[in-house]
């Protein structure tokens, strides 16, 4: 099956249909703000938002995680990993951007070196997303090789066509889960109709940034002083990192209560001074310059020579919510564009 | 699927106190589980997660070599929270372990040749295992000269005295000691790494140079040996990083693109000129 | 452009032509709507980037903290009152600081504008006496932008600089708002209420820190948080690390926090910290008569005592 | 312990050279008091970082109390006096936030006041019993393996 459709007014019994077998999280209004939550009902899920402010990362990639239990009461510890057989589980509504950054945490968590947690998760959850119809001020997706209707990372892409959803099949996952519940092809005449839809969404989105020869001019840039200019204002606070789809770094330690323990993993942040400094006091990122560098260079150089690709997907969250509105495109236009970074 | 997080246990066998000033010990671990030793094939320069449980982990290089078998050997600074509690552990308490890791020396480049193992201080412990491994009865025809250079503050602050006495009874080993400041006890050379370097003069001839220790030493010692022909390619470094997770995942051990990690610790003079970042 | 703009430009420039200051913080036009940016100005021909308008919602004096260099800044009453602390504090000298004073009418809430026209997106802000002209893709809006200031400026009892070596803008009229009315009422409520409240607040917290980061008298070279030796709290967003991370962080501010708000703007889950900062404010004036960032003589409250300070509380059986 | 089943344990912060020299005298007079309380011995009450206090309920302890020299008597002169703005203000921002009242308590004990000392672990005591166990701030809520 390559299309179907349905009707908005389905959805939520659709939903409810899906929750006999999984567990579901979609968007729900929570104090006044949209998150990603689990819901018991079809019809708690909201369609008509722009985008969570929280990406949904942490439903594959909690910000804490136990990694292991353990009670040093006896000699040898026993130690208990958590089990991983989980339910079935569907994002429901999520945004092709993130959908798309479940792809880059994919080649993280899932490379020579598996980490079970995330890939035990990541392969009992099914991905259904929503188009960007109205793409905002702030999207970037284009510029960093996604889009508004990128199916990547996507089971099924859901395109909103009035009354109802024209749903694109983007993976054998997603044909499983339609055919199960007698959905039929929809033709090409729906095919046809989308393509306007998509074509007046992706025209509505703002100026691209420009990441073109942006790789080549970040290796340069290194020792530039740009890196003092652009990192002025920066406050070195997490925020930018814990609201990213796509930053991973993470920490771990031990929470003791008693004689029992349990091995945590943590988010961290990269703009943390205590992320690099080492026992001995030294610390190769001492400044918030290396780290705001850092976070950079790991997302559009680093990560291109390690995994072939931009460790950005263009969301847009870390434009808006930095506190002293320190803009990410701002400062890859001036990389790419300094005449001075040869 | 191999869980990368999940620690064995390890008993402490044996405590060396290394130093006069009571802050460097090496650990000796034997493991708890037969299983657990089959699973742990090193080679020198790779390095291990040591767990306090209770407390946390660290990284640490192997001190001790492949070619002795059944137990594991650390050198232990107490600098940080985990160290501190590794010294406060007795005998016969159990400490995790995760490992090996990282890539260790490139034993298979480093076969037939002549080696150069320039140390200083406390990094000198995965330059130990290297030596004990080369002069095994089973590999040393393998190597060419063995050449040792190793220097600390002070001559309470070397390390390993026994293997230090045992290599320099050997005729198939150049053993080099020095100290910044000597003592009345103290009869052997009195100077900095690099100088002494300098004095020995090895050949460069068909032959690598290893360089581990403080970035003080690493930063003057480099272009010693340079100097002596060793080209970048033939000039390993052995680096340390804060490091967590131990797989490439956790992010913060990154020099540029490569993970100390994962592609390291060990790296050639002509890799790291390479990398975008000079963060180490 | 509006006259406070244009001055400031002036003033900015000249500190900059007769070297009397290596730097200018001040704040730019942001990138995007509702937003200003802070903006460092070294050259005089960047002198123009300078602006002040409604959205200059940052605390700049975070930017002056052991500078080496002298700097100026165009610092709002809040800002002021933080530089007040940070002189005091031996965090910078007076000598190297130039305060370009502005009083501040307050600051616009980017995110109550935002909560206002719910899912529609603006796209350009104008400003125009008191009012906000919000234009989107295919909608214009027009607010009073007095209605939608951050709470820290409604109740913000000091809008003129206390200091100041040049005064931009004309003195307004300082608001005789009851700044704590919100505590007491507070205060009313039942214990476990008001539990409940700051459990449920500290719950949405990540630990991003951005509200340390943000304050600009947060200005510790190892915050307590990070430190791991000894590790005073743990680092997951576990309920009781995050509490105490809270209490212990408004108690460190204690007689020393200014108001400003900066952290509850910084805040992107919206925690309501300032309740815990402004709860200390309003004991340490009443307890100890002191009210901070008003005065370079009056010694900070937590550094000083009386030997007759009340101590009511204390257990006498 | 007793008949009841849960008794509180209580925590109590003393300076060196008055209150736990007024513990000490409460000990050798042979002077009862209840068993709930845990001695820590700090060098003054100005000692005291308020993080203690947080981190001991923290932990699962269900009271605090702080005791120093009286006021004008501080082996350092002035410790106490410090203390007692700190004291003041925490008290307060932790009812404020919710904590029962009674939950930490502050008092001033001298060498020769072992009666007093015992006195007030006795009200402390008694206080606590009744707020019952510490429900806030307590660390501990492990899933898993760690709530068996």
């Amino acid at each position: 099956m390559k299309t179907t459709t349905i009707k908005k007014k389905d959805i939520a019994g659709f939903l409810d249909n899906i929750l006999t077998e999984y567990k579901v999280f979609a968007p729900v209004t929570r104090d006044e703000r949209v998150v990603f939550e689990e819901i018991g009902a079809g019809s708690e899920a909201i369609l008509d938002y722009q985008n969570t402010p929280m990406p949904p990362k942490g439903i594959l990639f909690p910000q804490t995680e136990r990694l292991f239990s353990y009670r040093s009461t006896k000699e040898i510890p026993d130690i208990v990993v958590p089990s991983f057989e989980e339910k079935q589980q569907l994002i429901f509504g999520i945004r092709p951007c993130d959908a798309r950054s479940f792809t880059i945490l994919d080649t993280v968590f899932d490379g020579d070196v598996k980490d079970p947690y995330y890939v035990n998760r990541r392969a009992n959850t099914v991905m259904i997303s929503i188009g960007c119809t109205k793409p905002q001020a702030t999207c970037f997706c284009t510029s960093v090789g996604g889009g508004p209707f990128s199916e990547e990372g996507s089971d099924l892409l859901m395109i909103d066509c009035g009354d109802e959803y024209v749903v694109k099949v983007a993976s054998d996952k997603g044909t499983r889960l339609l055919e199960k519940r007698g959905f039929e092809d929809a033709g090409k005449d729906k095919l046809a109709f989308v393509e306007e839809v998509i074509k007046k969404a992706e025209a509505s989105m703002g100026p691209e940034v420009e990441t073109d020869g942006l790789k080549e001019k970040l290796d340069k840039s290194f020792n530039d002083p740009i890196w003092m200019q652009v990192t002025d204002k920066c406050l070195g606070c997490g925020l930018c990192t814990y609201f990213c789809p796509t930053c991973h770094c993470f920490d771990i330690v031990d929470e003791t209560v008693g004689s029992a323990g349990e091995r945590i993993r943590i988010w961290d942040s990269c703009m943390f001074p205590l992320f690099a400094l080492q026992a001995s006091g030294l610390n190769p990122r001492p400044t918030v310059k290396e780290r705001f560098r850092q976070r950079i260079m790991h997302k559009f150089s680093y990560m291109m020579d390690d995994y072939g690709k931009i460790g950005c997907v263009g969301c847009g969250r870390c434009v808006t919510e930095c506190p002293v509105n320190l803009d990410i495109r701002q400062v890859l236009d001036k990389i790419s564009r300094s005449e001075d970074i040869k | 699927m191999k869980n990368p997080y999940v620690p064995f246990p390890m008993r402490i066998e044996n405590i060396v106190m290394e130093t006069e000033d009571r802050d460097i010990k090496t650990f000796s671990l034997s493991f708890v589980h037969a299983e657990d030793e089959e699973n742990f094939q090193y080679i020198p320069g790779q390095f291990a997660e040591l767990s306090v449980f209770r407390t946390g982990e660290a990284p640490f290089g192997m001190a001790s070599s492949p070619s002795q078998n059944g137990c594991l050997e650390f050198t232990i600074s107490k600098v940080g929270v985990v160290t501190t509690a590794l010294h406060n552990m007795e005998e016969g308490e159990i400490v995790g372990v995760r490992g090996p890791l990282g890539n260790g020396y490139p034993m298979e480049t480093l076969r037939d040749k002549n080696i150069v193992l320039i140390g200083g201080g406390f990094g000198f412990s995965t330059l130990r295992a290297l030596t004990n491994f080369m002069i095994d009865e089973s590999n040393r025809a393998h190597f060419g000269d063995i050449t040792v250079v190793y220097g600390a503050r002070k001559p309470g602050q070397l390390l390993y005295k026994e293997d230090l006495e045992n290599w320099g009874r050997r005729p198939d080993l150049h053993l080099y000691l020095t100290v910044d400041t000597g003592d009345e006890e103290w009869k052997g050379r009195v100077g900095l790494v690099p100088t002494i370097i300098k004095e020995v003069a090895p050949s460069s001839e068909a032959a690598y140079a290893l360089v581990c220790g403080p970035p003080i030493m690493i930063q003057f010692t480099l272009p010693v040996v340079e100097k002596l022909g060793f080209p970048p390619d033939r000039t390993l470094l052995s680096l340390e990083m804060r490091m967590k997770c131990g797989v490439g995942m956790c992010g913060r051990c990154n020099i540029g693109s490569k993970y100390v990690c994962k592609d390291g610790p060990v790296f050639s003079c002509a890799q790291l000129s390479e990398l975008t970042s000079n963060e180490y | 452009m509006n006259e406070v703009t244009k001055k400031i430009r002036e003033v900015a420039l000249k500190l900059l032509q007769k070297k009397k200051v290596d730097l200018v913080i001040g704040f730019e036009k942001g990138t995007l709507p509702l937003r200003a940016t802070p903006c460092f100005v070294r050259r005089e021909e960047e002198a123009d980037r300078l602006v002040w308008n409604s959205f200059c919602e940052n605390n700049l004096a975070k930017y002056i903290i052991r500078r080496p260099e002298r700097v100026a800044i165009m610092a709002k009453g809040c800002d002021v009152r933080a530089a007040v602390e940070l002189i005091k504090e031996n965090q910078i000298s007076r000598e190297q600081l130039v305060i370009i004073g502005i009083p501040c009418q307050g600051m616009v809430d980017r995110r109550l504008v935002k909560a206002e026209l719910q899912e529609r997106e603006i796209l350009e802000v104008v400003e125009k006496d008191n009012e906000l002209i919000l234009k989107g893709g295919d909608f214009k809006e027009t607010l009073d932008r007095n209605t939608f200031l951050y709470h820290s400026c409604k109740t913000c009892t000091h809008r003129n600089p206390v200091i100041y070596d040049v005064l931009v803008g004309d003195v307004v009229e300082e608001s005789n708002v009851d700044p704590y009315e919100d505590v007491k009422q507070f205060e009313d409520q039942l214990p476990e209420e008001r539990w409940e409240y700051f459990s449920k607040e500290f719950t949405r917290c990540i630990r991003c820190y951005a509200c340390r980061n943000a304050c600009p008298l947060c200005y510790c070279q190892e915050c307590f948080v990070d430190s791991s030796s000894p590790p005073w709290i743990g680092k997951t967003t576990n309920e009781s690390d995050t509490a105490i991370f809270h209490l212990m962080r408004a108690f460190h501010l204690a007689g020393r926090c200014v108001e400003c708000g900066a952290c509850e703007r910084a805040c992107p889950v919206g925690v309501d910290i300032r309740k815990l900062h402004r709860k200390l404010a309003r004991d340490v004036k009443e307890r100890f008569g002191y009210e901070s960032g008003v005065s370079l003589e009056q010694v900070t409250p937590l550094a000083t005592f009386k030997p007759d300070d009340p101590e009511e509380f204390i257990l006498n059986p | 312990m007793e008949s009841q089943g849960w008794e509180p344990k209580i925590v109590a912060f003393l300076c060196n050279w008055c209150s736990y020299a007024g513990a000490d005298l409460a000990g050798t007079s042979r002077i009862q008091y209840p068993a709930n309380v845990r001695i820590i011995r700090v060098p003054c009450s100005g000692r005291l970082n308020p993080f203690f206090i947080l981190a001991s309920l923290q932990h699962g302890i269900d009271g605090v109390l702080v005791a120093g020299c009286h006021p004008g008597e501080c082996h350092y002169l002035t410790g106490n006096y410090s203390a007692r703005r700190k004291f003041a203000l925490l008290k307060s921002l932790l009812e404020y936030a919710g904590l029962e009242e009674g939950r930490v308590q502050f008092s001033w004990v001298s060498a020769s006041e072992g009666v007093k000392f015992a006195k007030i672990i006795a009200g402390a005591t008694e206080k606590i019993k009744a707020l019952g166990p510490a429900n806030k701030l307590v660390k501990g809520k492990f899933e898993g393996a760690l709530n068996e």
